[in-house]
């Protein structure tokens, strides 16, 4: 088991709730002890940070006080939403970077008796913690239901991948760790070239032309390539994709369905999960159609031929190898 | 005005020293001061040094008697480390001991106390020494001297590597062993030492007891001081230099006290007094009273003379008869004329001698295991050997490495600082009279009062004052400030 | 009798052993007194400083000075010895280097007092401390003056000879009073003025009879903690043997005893700082290239200071510790 | 603040450094921060050895003893060594002999060990100026009476210098 | 045995100081005059009889007045206050030497590196330039007459790279007539350039002038030719050095072998080759990477072959007319002894993968300069045809973006000095070959150089489009109706001002040039070191581009730094030169450096023992004692800083000198003695 301290935030009780629903059950399979923080506060959100820096800082770094107090064993703190993960990642590294910040930050959280030591914490994205830490071998060990002719499109946001203080992710444009795991899962991964583009954010309440033109380039683009499901890690992207496909669709005239779920759904059907105990039904695009390709419900569909490439023509360049090398070499070491 | 005369420095003991007589107009003794004005700073300086280095530093403490400090470092160190040397180890280390007991008792005879006597007081500072003893005994008396310190010297070199500051005693037991020859070497050595110390117990009946001068000098009033008497014994009361509990016993000769070395410091006190660099130690529970003797004083002797007082009697055969004879001589125990002090310690180089002998001839003296590798967490210890020139104490507190945070020394000469500032302000007071001219012999008789202590202040000399305060304070006993005293240094 | 050389000899802040030693050459005394004529041994005979005083300037062919400069009156002495003296030897390792109470050196004076006099023993609750000069109601009374820092004796007067070890090893004395005697009879030279007498040039490992390997230290032993190979180099087992960097003379008698050389023989020809030799030499041969292994390493040595300077600090370039320093006056 | 363009008031304590360079990375380091004419305090007087394995701890106490502030020792970055590997003595040196100076009651921090190689005369010039500041920070040594009187008056011109030039 | 108060014996010597002004250099920040007068007047009692400054030292003038001095005076010492001593020691001691002063009792002192140039303070920098001046007087006192150490040279080279830089170098010194060993990593000689089609700006195609050269090298008598072998250990020094080279075990005996290709025909294992086609094109599991390979024979690739695989197969051994194939060949471990050694390891392309919004490595159709070499090369995986990656289609338009990797503090700051013309040397080739809409994508276009610029007007006239502005993304998500199918450039035109989304066919990553991923520990094993980049550093950047600080070993070529053909070649040539002069010279004289034991204070305690990298220390059981061998013996002074007894001394730097150093810096020789003189 490795245990770690767990940092849910708002909308994995909300919006998010598959998400949350998901984790827990593909938690204890693969061997992932989240403990959560007693007492977490409000994160910051993304407005917060815009407003007032120092007072939010001392509200996102109450949170990480309290986790060194509660930390036993672990020193990491697990962030399955993005904006949470990425508040959390700023608050410690600007404390650090900026001893005055730090001073300031420690002066407010004396206040209510308490104090974080900047670095004293690992602030790491539940992804990150899962294909490093617990690594591939791991999951694919757990996978009894694999993906099989599922075309996925990983879509991980703007906030997961950038800036990513501590260099923990392949690339910051494309990064792959998202891509490994589903490919572990069995899932046909498309080249999702818009992964880490902007998935509308609160354009949808500012400029909802904006925010729908954004949500149709990554539809439109997973469409495109033939995608049964878009799979992704950040609450709010799901939000935005999902909630909002119908009035885009309304908007540009389109007829797009595509069903944007939580990655850990997809891994929690793969381990032989429920779906209902992973909170699918709970999307407005519905999923239905793509898990019908999984399963025995459904006779198999012949896979869709892959686009582009053929196998005659010239080799090409193998991927650059990324921390999944590394991350598979841990993962052995969980064996 | 008050006339001063300065005797400085006091020459023949180890180390220095300093006497202040002050007379009043009608010429008659003030008051007199016995300083002692260096300090070296060990207690200070040995903080942050490693336990296992303290056998070797507070050998530097004094070498005339380093193997006393080499002894009661080792043992402080032992009990540090909660270790207990093996039974080899204690043997080898009593018997270098003893054979040490045997150099210094004779060189401080024949060298140092002797020749007041051989040569008498009012000889010519020229004569008053140790070439003027070879002199006048003789060369082949004097060959037999200098055979003793050798051989007690080469003993000392076998066991503790070197001759002068021996260095193989560590925690557990000693560095290295001996072989069976070396054995058998060393109880040679020691069958000739009995001998020559019977030989110079006659020498001094002869010169000394045979001359009414001097026994009178010894017998009269000048030199005498009633009390108490401090010394280590075994558990049948006999004297030990090496090991066993510290027996004090009052005027009458009656146990005051007898404990063990870790409660030392429950009582003994030290006094400080402003015009000497050295404490005068006293008996806590009876308290300081000044430089006064008697019941109500607590202040102690712990010399040879002391040493038989306190004890029941010696452990050697030899050694007793002449411990009896000694009461016999000068009216039962405890006896309290300083010049005894000369014979007592003829008699301790006597039991030396025949100690020596009866740990050599123990096959285990040649044993292979000489050491118990410690396996205790070091904390805090106390060791306390007999010096030849009273009870010396080592106190030793350390980290978990082994790494000194603190020390107490009181040391061998030390406890008898205030008897012997008594003594030489008895004898001047006796000597130095109205219209009396004083002459060199003269205050050479004060200064046998002192020499009679054999006191070594190389040992005393072991901490150094630094400048003073700017304005120090001093108050009475209920903690009134008296006066104030002048910054100097 | 007159007619003979005067010889002198004398301790300042010294523990006696020199004396001690002097006396264990044992027979050879009898040639002393043979050949010279004894004016000044505070130990071995009475004469006072003014007896002292009244001898007109280079009237003692030869002193034995032993003993660092701790207060004025050594200093006073060391003046005074050297005007009187024609051959002034700095007479065992407090003279030359400072020995074991030059460790004093490390600390502040106040500190020191303040240690000496509240001792769990001492009964000092009004804080009396020694006074170089004192009232007592029949006048003032004086006892000397502490300095701040203990110096050795070519720090304070020029001398002639430097004789170390401590204390010297008696049939090193012996041969150097059979040379100086060989000299009297016109037998034989003065080695040049400021050599160093009665030791080799090399250093202990010259003289010791253990098997020394190529060095490799992997980690520091106390020598309490582990049984040691009596044949083999004390450093190669890991104990901080002193041996290597210290003046050869003693015949290596500690090694030899299974115990380490503690340095009382002082640096060897031409160095300048005893410490640094050590320092430089134990740390080349630590068998560690990453800053944390060697601090592992080091940390076997509790008291670098300490075991690098024990005997030599007062003669060290550094002589002192900051807090002394800070003692001196400007 | 560092002594340029004289901005420097007569307060200021202006340390004396020695610096021991090895003759094929950071003396030449030295050189290219000079060629690049990139400036740096005046603080330090540079002396060269062939390695930072030639560095006896003598030569640093006898800095120090003789009125230096404080000591910066530079070599070839670990395994760049001219030598192969004599620069790992000098960081088994460097460390003893910081023990041994603490033990001596002086900050272990006046003395400094620097890897440099003959390309980084940048770094070479920030090294000497950050040093300079921290031994400015520490104050002066004044290692017993061994500071020449000399010494003291060069400072003194140093800082004057400062003034005119101000 | 104390620490001694600074008083000096009485000094005999006379000093001569010479204090340069280096024209402003110098006397510009130091008041040059002022420090030369200090110390006639203050070191006066050191020894000084004369303080001179002079406009330029190191000038014949500045020279001859040092030597007339020396004579008319009779100076003993002379320190030089100038430049660094890397630069002009040479110089000066000379000089002395001429006057008939050995050259030894000269010390030079830097107050122009050290002083003038790092400080702006002029008071402060006089002041230390005095503190440095008075230093090296005390010095110059300790220091003693010697004579340099004379060993030969040996005439054999080593010259390790086979690229067009090292085949340069090696035909030089083997025409000149002295023994080369050429050394190269792969199967054949050749380099970068044999994987080349056209070479700008003059387009003549690159085998064709490259092939006559390698062969010449490969047959020449005087060159060793080692391919597919590595240099594993550097011993000795300048003149001696002693070379381990692993030949690895080609599998196939040379002597033997007609280089008939028949193997190469039969050996059934295909593998993707990633050297010499950058991975465009196959190989077999035997090999010669192509046909003008030299040498001929072929080299067995032991991870892919089925053989060493399986087990079974030796269709090659089975074919072979000649009976060459031997699968028991072992490497071979050789030991060469040479006098001089010549580095031109070449360098590695950037990682296009690396720039990853440039999509290489995931978008087919985005591919690298070397692939496009070797797409366009009529000898590559297409025979010259331009394709995409699916190896029919031509593109009807494509993308050069310039500076990949270059010029961008994500991964090289530096420019990578060829790619603007290998870019335009592609837009010409596409655009001849295909007739394909060609873009450029710059930062800045870069054509120093003959003919170079030249050239891009050429281009600009074939109607290549330049765009400037550095590309932000290379796509496949088509967002606007033509995008489709399309690779997308979203890059920000500076010169319109306006963002643009350009949709092409095809992309060419013009990658920049790196140091070879080992490049570090080459320097290492050669002792040697490397720039900030990478790139081998030289001994000085202008004056001396192709020698290093080590004695004896130079560089050419990419490993030195990113560089065109032309300017290899001259490097290559300019490195044989420098050795030859020295082979000429048939020995040569070195600092003598060196430590000794003193024995009779030595007491043989082995400290010493293990410390010396060159071995040079040996211990003597009988006697006890440790002895050093000074031909073995390269004077670091590790060995003299660490004894214990203070028994080794060195020359040079002894610890006199450097303490005297030290009194001197810290001007404690002004003594009260200073103020009475």
């Amino acid at each position: 088991m490795k245990h770690y301290l767990l940092y849910p935030g708002c909308s994995m009780e909300a919006s998010a709730r598959a998400y949350y629903d998901s984790l827990m059950q593909v938690a204890e399979p693969i061997g992932l002890e989240l403990e959560e923080i007693k007492d977490w506060n409000c994160c910051g959100a993304t407005e917060y940070l815009g407003i007032s820096l120092t007072p939010a800082y001392a509200l996102i770094s109450r949170n990480l006080a309290l986790a060194s107090q509660q930390a036993n064993g672990s020193r990491t703190v697990v962030a399955p939403c993005s904006a949470c993960y990425l508040n959390l990642a700023k608050a410690d590294y600007y404390m650090r970077e900026q001893p005055r910040l730090g001073k300031m930050v420690n002066e407010a959280l004396a206040a209510g008796g308490l104090a974080y030591q900047p670095g004293s914490l690992d602030v790491r994205h539940l992804l990150d913690v899962i294909v490093y830490d617990i690594g591939l071998e791991t999951v694919k060990s757990k996978v009894v239901r694999p993906l099989s002719n599922l075309r996925v499109a990983p879509y991980l946001g703007c906030m997961v991948p950038r800036p990513d203080f501590e260099k923990r992710w392949s690339d910051h444009e494309h990064p792959v760790e998202l891509d490994q795991l589903l490919k572990a899962l069995g899932a046909e991964v498309i080249d999702f070239p818009l992964k880490t583009h902007c998935c509308g954010g609160h354009m949808t309440q500012i400029s909802p032309d904006t925010a729908f033109e954004l949500i149709r380039r990554l539809v439109s683009s997973a469409d495109h390539y033939q995608a049964d499901i878009m799979a992704t890690l950040c609450p709010m992207c799901q939000l935005n994709l999902d909630a909002y496909q119908g009035e885009m669709n309304r908007h540009f005239g389109t007829h797009y369905r595509m069903p944007v779920v939580f990655f850990t759904q997809l891994m929690g059907l793969a381990f032989g999960l429920k779906p209902q105990d992973l909170g699918f039904g709970s999307e407005l695009v519905s999923a239905k159609a793509a898990l019908t390709k999984i399963g025995l419900q459904v006779p198999q569909a012949p896979a869709a031929p892959p686009k582009g490439r053929k196998e005659q023509g010239l080799p090409m360049p193998k991927p650059l190898p990324p921390r999944g090398s590394r991350a598979l070499a841990e993962g052995e070491v969980q064996k | 005005m008050t006339q001063r005369i300065t005797i400085d420095p006091i020459t023949r003991l180890e180390g220095h020293g300093k006497i202040e007589i002050f007379l009043d107009e009608a010429g008659d003794v003030a008051n007199t001061y016995f300083q002692i004005p260096e300090l070296r700073g060990f207690e200070s300086f040995c903080v942050g040094r490693p336990v296992e280095e303290m056998p070797l530093l507070t050998n530097r403490i004094c070498g005339v008697c380093p193997e006393a400090h080499h002894m009661a470092a080792a043992k402080a160190a032992d009990a540090v480390f909660h270790v207990d040397p093996p039974r080899t180890a204690k043997i080898l280390r009593e018997l270098l001991y003893s054979a040490f007991y045997v150099t210094d008792h004779a060189t401080h005879f024949y060298a140092l106390g002797g020749p007041d006597f051989v040569m008498g007081p009012d000889a010519p500072v020229a004569e008053r020494n140790i070439l003027g003893v070879i002199h006048k005994v003789g060369l082949e008396i004097a060959s037999k001297v200098i055979q003793a310190r050798k051989y007690g010297h080469t003993v000392v070199e076998v066991i503790g590597g070197r001759k002068v500051h021996p260095c193989t005693s560590i925690p557990g037991g000693l560095t290295k062993g001996i072989t069976e020859e070396q054995r058998r070497e060393i109880l040679e050595m020691g069958t000739w030492a009995i001998e020559f110390a019977q030989f110079s117990l006659k020498l001094f009946n002869d010169i000394v007891l045979g001359n009414k001068v001097y026994v009178d000098l010894i017998l009269g009033d000048i030199y005498t001081h009633r009390t108490y008497y401090m010394g280590m014994v075994d558990e049948h009361n006999h004297v030990n230099f090496y090991d066993g509990q510290v027996r004090v016993v009052d005027p009458e000769g009656r146990e005051f006290v007898k404990y063990a070395a870790p409660e030392y410091a429950s009582h003994i006190a030290e006094h400080v007094e402003p015009w000497t660099y050295l404490k005068f130690p006293y008996l806590k529970t009876v308290g300081w009273k000044g430089f006064v003797d008697g019941k109500d004083s607590g202040v102690y002797m712990a010399t040879p003379l002391s040493r038989l007082n306190a004890s029941d009697g010696l452990a050697t055969p030899h050694a007793q008869e002449e411990y009896e004879r000694f009461y016999a001589t000068l009216g039962g125990k405890p006896v309290h004329q300083r010049l005894a002090t000369h014979w007592a310690r003829l008699i301790e180089l006597l039991y030396a001698a025949e100690r020596w002998v009866e740990l050599a001839s123990d096959p285990e003296a040649s044993g292979p295991k000489f050491h118990t590798i410690p396996t205790e967490k070091p904390t805090e210890g106390v060791g306390i050997v007999e010096a030849p020139r009273g009870t010396l104490t080592h106190h030793y507190w350390t980290d978990e490495r082994g790494v000194l945070t603190s020390v107490n020394l009181i040391v061998g000469t030390t406890n008898n600082y205030a008897p012997i500032s008594m003594s030489i302000n008895k004898a001047a007071r006796s000597l130095i009279k109205k219209g009396t001219v004083v002459t060199e012999g003269l205050l050479n008789m004060v200064e046998m009062a002192f020499r009679a202590y054999d006191p070594c202040f190389g040992c005393a000399t072991h901490s150094l004052p630094g400048q003073m305060p700017l304005e120090v304070t001093i108050h009475d006993a209920q903690g009134n400030p008296v006066r104030v005293l002048r910054q100097y240094c | 009798m007159t007619t003979k050389p005067k010889f002198a000899m004398y301790w300042a802040a010294s523990c006696g052993g020199c004396e001690i030693a002097v006396l264990n050459i044992h027979e050879k005394i009898l040639d002393v007194d043979a050949n010279f004529e004894v004016v000044f041994w505070p130990v071995a005979m009475d004469a006072k400083y003014h007896d002292l005083e009244a001898m007109e300037d280079g009237s003692i062919l030869l002193t034995l000075f032993n003993g660092g400069i701790r207060n004025d009156e050594n200093e006073r002495m060391a003046k005074l010895l050297r005007r009187k003296s024609k051959i002034l030897v700095a007479f065992g390792s407090c003279a030359n280097e400072g020995c074991i109470p030059g460790l004093a050196n490390l600390r502040d004076s106040r500190d020191i007092v303040r240690t000496a006099f509240n001792t769990v023993s001492t009964d000092n609750v009004s804080h009396v401390y020694p006074m170089h000069s004192y009232d007592v109601p029949e006048g003032e009374i004086h006892i000397p003056k502490i300095l701040p820092i203990l110096q050795t004796l070519d720090q304070v007067v020029e001398v002639d000879y430097h004789m170390p070890g401590c204390p010297p090893e008696s049939d090193q004395i012996a041969g150097v009073i059979d040379l100086v005697i060989q000299v009297l009879q016109g037998k034989a030279e003065l080695p040049p003025k400021g050599a160093v007498i009665g030791a080799g040039n090399s250093t202990v490992c010259d003289e010791c009879a253990r098997t020394r390997n190529v060095k490799s230290i992997e980690s520091f032993t106390r020598i309490w903690s582990a049984a040691t190979d009596p044949a083999l180099c004390l450093l190669e087992q890991g104990v901080p043997c002193n041996g290597p960097a210290t003046r050869s003379g003693c015949k290596a008698r500690c090694p030899s005893a299974g115990a380490q050389c503690i340095g009382c023989y002082g640096p060897a020809e031409g160095v300048l700082d005893y410490g640094a030799r050590l320092v430089s030499s134990f740390a080349s041969v630590i068998n560690a290239s990453d800053p944390e292994t060697i601090d592992r390493i080091l940390d076997g040595l509790p008291d670098p200071a300490g075991q690098f300077y024990r005997f030599n600090l007062a003669g060290s370039l550094l002589r002192a510790g900051r807090p002394a320093w800070e003692r001196e006056p400007a | 603040m560092l002594p340029r363009n004289g901005l420097v008031s007569n307060e200021v304590f202006e340390p004396t450094i020695i610096g021991f360079t090895c003759n094929w990375c950071s003396y030449r380091a030295a050189d290219l921060a000079g060629t690049a004419r990139i400036k740096y305090p005046p603080n330090i007087r540079l002396i060269r050895l062939m390695c930072s394995g030639r560095l006896d701890p003598t030569f640093v106490l006898k800095a120090l003893a003789n009125g230096a502030d404080g000591v910066l020792i530079t070599g070839c970055h670990p395994g760049e060594c001219h030598y192969i590997e004599q620069n790992y003595k000098a960081l088994r040196r460097f460390q003893l002999l910081r023990r041994t100076l603490a033990g001596f009651g002086l900050e272990p921090q006046r003395l400094k060990l620097v890897w440099a190689s003959a390309a980084e005369g940048a770094k070479f010039a920030a090294e000497v100026a950050s040093f300079t500041e921290e031994i400015r920070a520490l104050g002066p040594l004044q290692w017993g009476k061994a500071r020449s009187a000399q010494t003291e008056a060069w400072e003194e011109a140093l800082t004057e210098g400062m003034e005119v030039a101000a | 045995m104390s620490s001694g108060n600074g008083r000096k014996p009485a000094v005999t010597e006379r000093i001569g100081v010479y204090v340069c002004h280096c024209g402003s250099n110098i006397a510009g920040i130091v008041n040059v005059q002022e420090v030369a007068e200090w110390a006639a007047s203050r070191l006066k009692h050191r020894g000084v009889v004369i303080g001179r400054d002079y406009k330029f030292m190191c000038s014949s003038l500045g020279q001859e007045l040092i030597e007339r001095d020396i004579k008319e005076l009779g100076l003993t010492r002379v320190v030089v206050a100038a430049c660094s001593p890397h630069l002009h020691e040479k110089t000066f001691r000379v000089a002395c030497e001429r006057a008939g002063l050995n050259p030894f009792l000269m010390e030079m002192v830097s107050i122009r590196e050290q002083v003038s140039w790092v400080h702006t303070d002029k008071e402060v920098a006089t002041l230390k330039a005095q503190a440095v001046v008075s230093g090296g007087v005390e010095r110059v006192l300790h220091h003693e007459a010697l004579e340099p150490l004379r060993v030969p040279i040996h005439p054999a080279t080593l010259v390790v790279g086979g690229g067009i830089a090292g085949i340069q170098a090696a035909l030089e010194i083997a025409d000149a007539g002295f023994p080369v060993y050429l050394v190269e990593r792969e199967p054949s000689i050749g380099g970068h350039m044999a994987q080349f089609d056209k070479t700008f700006p003059t387009l003549d195609c690159a085998a064709c002038i490259l092939t006559p050269r390698m062969v010449q090298a490969g047959s020449h008598p005087n060159i060793t030719l080692m391919t597919w072998s590595e240099v594993e250990k550097v011993e000795g020094f300048v003149g001696n050095f002693e070379v381990t080279v692993r030949k690895r075990a080609r599998m196939v005996k040379e002597d033997l072998c007609t280089g008939c290709g028949i193997c190469q025909e039969k050996c059934p294992k295909k593998v993707v080759d990633t050297i010499y086609e950058a991975g465009l094109g196959y190989r077999k599991a035997v090999y010669t990477p192509f046909a003008q390979a030299v040498p001929k024979f072929p080299v067995m690739d032991v991870e892919n072959c089925t053989y060493f695989i399986k087990g079974t197969c030796k269709a090659c051994e089975k074919f072979c007319p000649t009976n060459a194939i031997d699968f028991t060949q072992q490497d071979q471990v050789l030991r060469l002894n040479v006098g001089s050694i010549i580095l031109a390891t070449g360098y590695e392309i950037f990682d296009a993968r690396k720039v990853s919004n440039y999509g290489y490595g995931r978008l087919a159709n985005v591919f690298t300069s070397l692939e496009m070499e070797r797409l366009t090369n009529a000898a590559g995986p297409t025979n010259g045809q331009i394709v995409l990656r699916d190896g029919k289609t031509v593109p009807k338009s494509v993308g050069v973006i310039h500076c990949v990797g270059s010029r961008d503090r994500n991964f090289n700051n530096y420019c990578s000095v060829i790619c603007c013309m290998q870019s335009l040397k592609f837009a010409h080739l596409v655009h001849e070959r295909t007739g394909a809409r060609v873009y450029n994508f710059y930062i800045d276009m870069r054509t120093p150089f003959k003919d170079y610029d030249e050239f891009y007007q050429r281009v600009l006239e074939e109607g290549t489009l330049f765009v400037r502005g550095k590309v932000a993304e290379v796509t496949d998500a088509a967002r606007l109706p033509g995008e489709e199918g399309k690779l997308i450039i979203q890059v920000e035109d500076t010169l319109a001002g306006k963002q643009r989304r350009i949709p092409v066919d095809m992309v060419i990553l013009s990658v920049g040039l790196e140091p070879r991923p080992d490049a570090q520990e080459v320097a290492r094993r050669f002792g040697i070191s490397c720039s900030v980049n990478g790139w081998f550093i030289e001994k000085h950047p202008k004056l001396d581009p192709v020698a290093t600080m080590t004695e004896g070993i130079y560089i050419a070529g990419c490993a030195q730094g990113p560089k065109d053909i032309p300017a290899t070649v001259s490097q290559g040539a300019a490195a044989a030169a420098r050795v030859l002069g020295k082979i000429q010279q048939k020995e040569l004289a070195l600092e003598p450096v060196r430590a000794s034991v003193l024995e009779e204070r030595c007491s043989g305690c082995r400290i010493c023992n293990s410390l010396c990298p060159f071995n040079a220390i040996t211990y003597h059981e009988d006697r006890m004692v440790s002895e050093i061998n000074p031909a073995l013996c390269q004077g670091c002074g590790t060995c003299v800083a660490a004894c214990p007894a203070g028994a080794i001394s060195g020359t040079v730097f002894s610890n006199e000198q450097v303490l005297a150093q030290i009194e001197g810096l810290l001007l404690l020789n002004l003594g009260e003695e200073a103020l009475a003189a």
